[in-house]
């Protein structure tokens, strides 16, 4: 049996579903149709009333999850991409991001952004949101980049008492598998170090592990031993292993899928520089997505996006420096 | 809170109505002299921030708080004095947010208008026009997923407020489940400065429900009778399963949009006008025709809600505020996950 | 892009309506070939991304594309291929957008149904559902700063996106302004695969038209003679002055929502029933019963659509697509402050 | 004769309505009743006709401003406060920022935000929201931090082809006073040293300048010459003038007022560190806001944000390292 990334977010859900009563799902089409990705296949069936079709109105989608979660039921809430989470986005930043803080009382609402580029999807089905949910106090923000982890942080997105802003990347969905769903997990807030290596420190997170790890590879023929650390989590960031990493190897190349101002690897870099300056060898480097909406063709979207070889070249540079 | 009877034919319900109008007039009057005092408080530089009156509106208010029973959901606005009273709420509570005590339910986090205990179903507002309703929906959904039939949730809105898509969302998002909404439109002809004229353009706000499938009625809004009429009657069909409702009252802001504003620009027939009545008088009028009350009674009840108000304003002042050491700056609740770097 | 004549009593209107319906159902054969080719490239692995089509909407959007005169504006949705071709788009536009030529309005930065020329008052969509009604609005409001008067702009909108809070917002802006907005409303029954039963509870979409204080009509449409009708009546009124028009057609989506959806959703019973006809099969019989055309002609169209597609085809896909190294990566226009860095 | 910020803006608008007749404001309140803070007092009367009061409908607001640029107009939008934006953000980051890209039409929209905390006002009306929109490929975020920036900006604003977030501080519209407005100014994307010194480089913008100048004459008296860059747009950011800065000083602390994660300040301090990192003589450091939301209370309010003491407390410690 293999299990794919969207597989395991199904799974999760289902597990959420039969561990929890409080738990339920909203959102567009997620109901019999089993939503546009077929991320909530079945569930209606499984689990009758509990996964319910919204209307086409991610404002009140949210705002109906944050109220369930005051009267202390675990809504999961599906956005149809997380480019239209921007219509949701009050909602999301100062009805469910401020409760906790306003009131005391925590608000366990999970938001699936289905995100990240795709081939032919163009600027509103490909958004990377993270940056900006990220930003806002009193949000979680997960980025899992493998089955196994879309796996186990869902199921603790939906466990955990604040609100959660779970970035499922759809390139991963098909494209990834695994052998099966694991037992046991490393909680959220801790970053894995997925390879490692002595030379150079590439922090990522999401699809772009995948495209990290690809560079890896390419650069050990040459004698390169490159440590790839996944995020899990932008927010909060662990900055304890990253750190680690980087007083092991003495430089730093972030690599991220977002719009170069200000994100991920922004913040990483300035946590690195300000924290850990002396662990560096090398000026810290980054490398984000072009600084436009994300293009609908295929040869615009693989110029737009880093790649494998992208990173490759960029921590070529880095390692001469 | 108390149950609000309709249809007062037989004794008791006559005199269970009076009651609940004795009852809610006694919460207009506290709330009328509460928002005086807070406004004098922010004139002498007391209160930071905003301060908002529900002057005018304290009939509507307190008809909708009233009208509600322990265990419902109320998200009132900023004119909604009166109604957070009546559904519950401490004149001591008012005072610590407005005056911004540790001990108040915002621990000075959040301020004025801004308050709310979630858990009793009192929601606290952001100032977001509209984001609150689907917020109800969200309680009344769990309500129903948890087999407790029979509450409601109001939430107040005004008629700029409609011009929200937050307001359009939540509505009809009410009207999908067939939620025990009531949403309490008062329409008070302006949204800070701009008129109605340039808010909507149907002949009548409660036009608007037929476009959702809700059930709605209208009422003078200075009329505490129908108010509590309208608004207990909406109130019971949604408790009957009859789906949302909607109410919309006709009156007019008897103040500026917060203490700041000296509303110059409220039209003058409008003042005259019958829209522009006190709801205040009006009640006083009604309890003294129906020998409910004498003038003498309203005179001692006023003196009480004063010494009420004063003593508890008297004893927030005395009250710490939050102290930035001490307090935890954490925007989560799960303590291991919060970063807290600055 | 014709002018629509409505009451044909006189032999020139009639003549008039004649040429309408012809061109019109002209615009929706081409239409369904072109999609039809669209599918089948995608069957073909040749289309990156969704190919959606506008199959048993053909009627409604031809309508309003015919219905519209040259300076009008029209921000169609993803069901508009006829109403697009009506209102001026070419073959080769539509072509070289799905196929990501460098050539089209888009150069390959955006595709399928995201396509327009906002100078030309054809507005490309953004996938946010609403939001282009708002931008029609403006338009229409800079016409009027300039003294343009007689224009008018058409707006698509499905029933899944009337629960939008952008929707609602803009179709109120419009009244407030009184601006010359039709409001063509496709009730397909389906919003991807949420039937109408979970995305509105009115009884007719209709009735939202009065909580706006906007004029509405409702019609068929899978005929193509009351959409020509409702459609047209509602421009003339809107470019008399008459202020927001809102048209209602009842319809069903013939197709999935995009091609990868077999649609197995939909209720058999819907399609069996009046709004499930083939409109244009409708439109067909009606050209052969008036005699205004005898199948050999029909045949002759369609052969001649089907070549006018395989050329527009055929050439753009020789077309090269955008090239990243001379791509432009600059999403402003002002030059000096692009940052530009990765 | 002296003139306040605020005049500054109201003035501003004056002259682009008489300039140019493509200009025309809509917002909430800015017709007769002059706009919320006064910053449209008394147009309405002078420009009959071209200053609109708009429903209670930022997503429309935009919206129609956007359909007017199209048509070659030139709309200034009022946000009643920034924090509200968050209703219209969809059409200001998938609409107006994305229009010119996809259509190489531009989109000369303009959308002033009252931003920033003043005392009391708590979480929904003292927000900063620079670095959500700053994200977003195809918009231009100009946060002036004096009066005649807040004047020359916005005319600038006004005359860019391309939509500009204009953050305009609401704690400096009564609090700042200029003799008279300019007649010059520089341009935007360009920063400005108001201060020079040797010591140390303080890159700042808006209302943090003033605390960041304070906290630099603090330091005086220590012997400590501290020169403070005012970054006047957030994007674009200049660079150059930064790194020129961080030259002759080999130090580096950035103070924002925004919440900390993944804003102006990383972004600087990720491109010193990056593309200058030759130049530091120590770790570049931030200070921002604290990662809540902003508080009501006076007391937390002023712990929540940078403050002059603050910064002279960080400055003081990274002229030691
Ligand atoms: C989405 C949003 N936009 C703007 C504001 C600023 N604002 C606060 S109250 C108000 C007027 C509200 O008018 P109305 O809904 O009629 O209520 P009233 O004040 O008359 O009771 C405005 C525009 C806001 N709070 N929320
Ligand atoms: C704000 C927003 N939410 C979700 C979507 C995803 N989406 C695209 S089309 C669609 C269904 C639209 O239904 P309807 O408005 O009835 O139009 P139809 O497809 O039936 O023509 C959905 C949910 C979107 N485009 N925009
Ligand atoms: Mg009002
Ligand atoms: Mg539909």
């Amino acid at each position: 049996m293999s299990i794919t990334y969207l597989e395991a977010i199904r799974e999760a859900q289902a597990q959420a579903l039969r561990d929890d009563p409080r738990v339920f799902i909203y959102g567009q089409d997620v109901g019999p149709f089993g939503g546009a990705h077929k991320a909530t296949k079945n569930l209606a069936k499984e689990f009758p009333g509990r996964v319910l079709d919204s209307p086409i109105s991610e404002d009140a989608i949210v705002g109906l999850a944050v109220g369930a979660a005051i009267e202390g039921m675990r809504p999961i809430v599906e956005m149809q991409f997380a480019d239209f989470s921007t219509v949701g986005f009050n909602q999301i930043v100062n009805q469910a991001a401020t409760l906790f803080w306003r009131t005391n009382v925590p608000c366990p609402v999970t938001v699936r952004l289905p995100f990240g580029g795709t081939s032919g999807s163009g600027p509103f089905h490909s958004q990377c949101m993270e940056t900006v949910y990220a930003h806002y106090p009193g949000l979680i923000v997960m980025t899992p980049a493998t089955v196994e982890d879309a796996y186990s942080m869902l199921l603790e997105a939906v466990a955990i008492d604040d609100p959660v802003i779970f970035c499922e990347h759809k390139f991963l969905y098909y494209h990834l598998k695994a052998e099966k769903l694991p037992s046991e997990a490393l909680p959220v807030g801790k970053a894995r170090i997925v390879r490692e290596g002595r030379d150079m420190t590439i922090v990522t997170y999401s699809a772009m592990l995948h495209e990290a790890l690809e560079a890896a590879n390419e650069l050990t023929p040459e004698g390169w031993e490159v440590e790839v650390v996944d995020l899990r989590s932008v927010k909060p960031i662990d900055t304890d292993t990253v750190m680690a990493s980087v007083a092991r190897t003495g430089r730093l190349l972030c690599v991220g899928e977002a719009w170069p101002w200000g994100g991920v690897t922004a913040e990483i870099i300035a946590r690195v520089s300000s924290e850990g300056y002396g662990l560096l060898d090398a000026p810290p480097q980054r490398l984000n997505a072009k600084d436009t909406p994300v293009p609908y063709h295929p040869n615009l979207w693989a110029a737009h996006r880093p790649t494998a070889r992208a990173i490759t070249a960029a921590a070529r540079k880095l390692l001469r420096l | 809170m108390l149950q609000t009877v309709l249809e007062p034919q037989t004794a008791e319900k006559a005199a269970l109505f009076r009651e609940t109008y004795l009852a809610a007039y006694r919460f207009m009057l506290l709330a009328r002299l509460l928002d005086d005092k807070f406004a004098a408080l922010w004139r002498s530089g007391r209160i930071h921030g905003g301060v908002f009156l529900g002057r005018g509106q304290e009939a509507l208010s307190a008809a909708t708080g009233i009208s509600l029973k322990k265990g419902d959901v109320f998200a009132p606005l900023i004119r909604d004095a009166a109604g957070r009273l009546a559904f519950g709420e401490t004149v001591l509570d008012a005072a610590r947010t407005y005056l911004g005590s540790a001990r108040g339910p915002m621990g000075g986090r959040d301020g004025n208008v801004h308050r709310g205990k979630p858990k009793e179903g009192y929601l606290p507002m952001i100032s977001h026009l509209g984001a609150m309703i689907s917020v109800v929906n969200g309680i009344l959904l769990a309500r129903r997923f948890k087999n407790h039939a029979g509450t409601v949730g109001a939430a107040s809105i005004g008629d700029g407020a409609t011009s929200t898509g937050a307001f359009h969302e939540a509505l009809n998002q009410a009207a999908v489940e067939k939620l025990p909404l009531v949403l309490v439109v008062a329409n008070n002809h302006y949204a800070y400065s701009t008129p109605i004229s340039r808010q909507f353009a149907c002949r009548d706000l409660a036009d608007k429900a037929a476009g959702y499938g809700v059930e709605v009625d209208s009422m003078d809004g200075t009329d505490l009778n129908a108010c509590l009429e309208t608004v207990g009657q909406a109130v019971d069909r949604a408790r009957a399963g009859r789906g949302p409702q909607m109410v919309v009252a006709t009156l007019l802001r008897l103040c500026g949009h917060g203490e700041h504003d000296d509303a110059g620009y409220i039209d003058p027939e409008l003042k005259k006008s019958p829209v522009g009545r006190d709801c205040q008088k009006v009640a006083e009028d009604y309890l003294i025709r129906q020998k409910w009350a004498d003038p003498a009674t309203l005179a001692t009840w006023r003196t009480e809600a004063v010494h009420k108000i004063e003593e508890a304003i008297a004893q927030v002042q005395r009250e710490p505020g939050p102290d930035p050491f001490t307090e935890e700056w954490r925007a989560i609740s799960t303590q291991r996950l919060n970063e807290g770097h600055e």
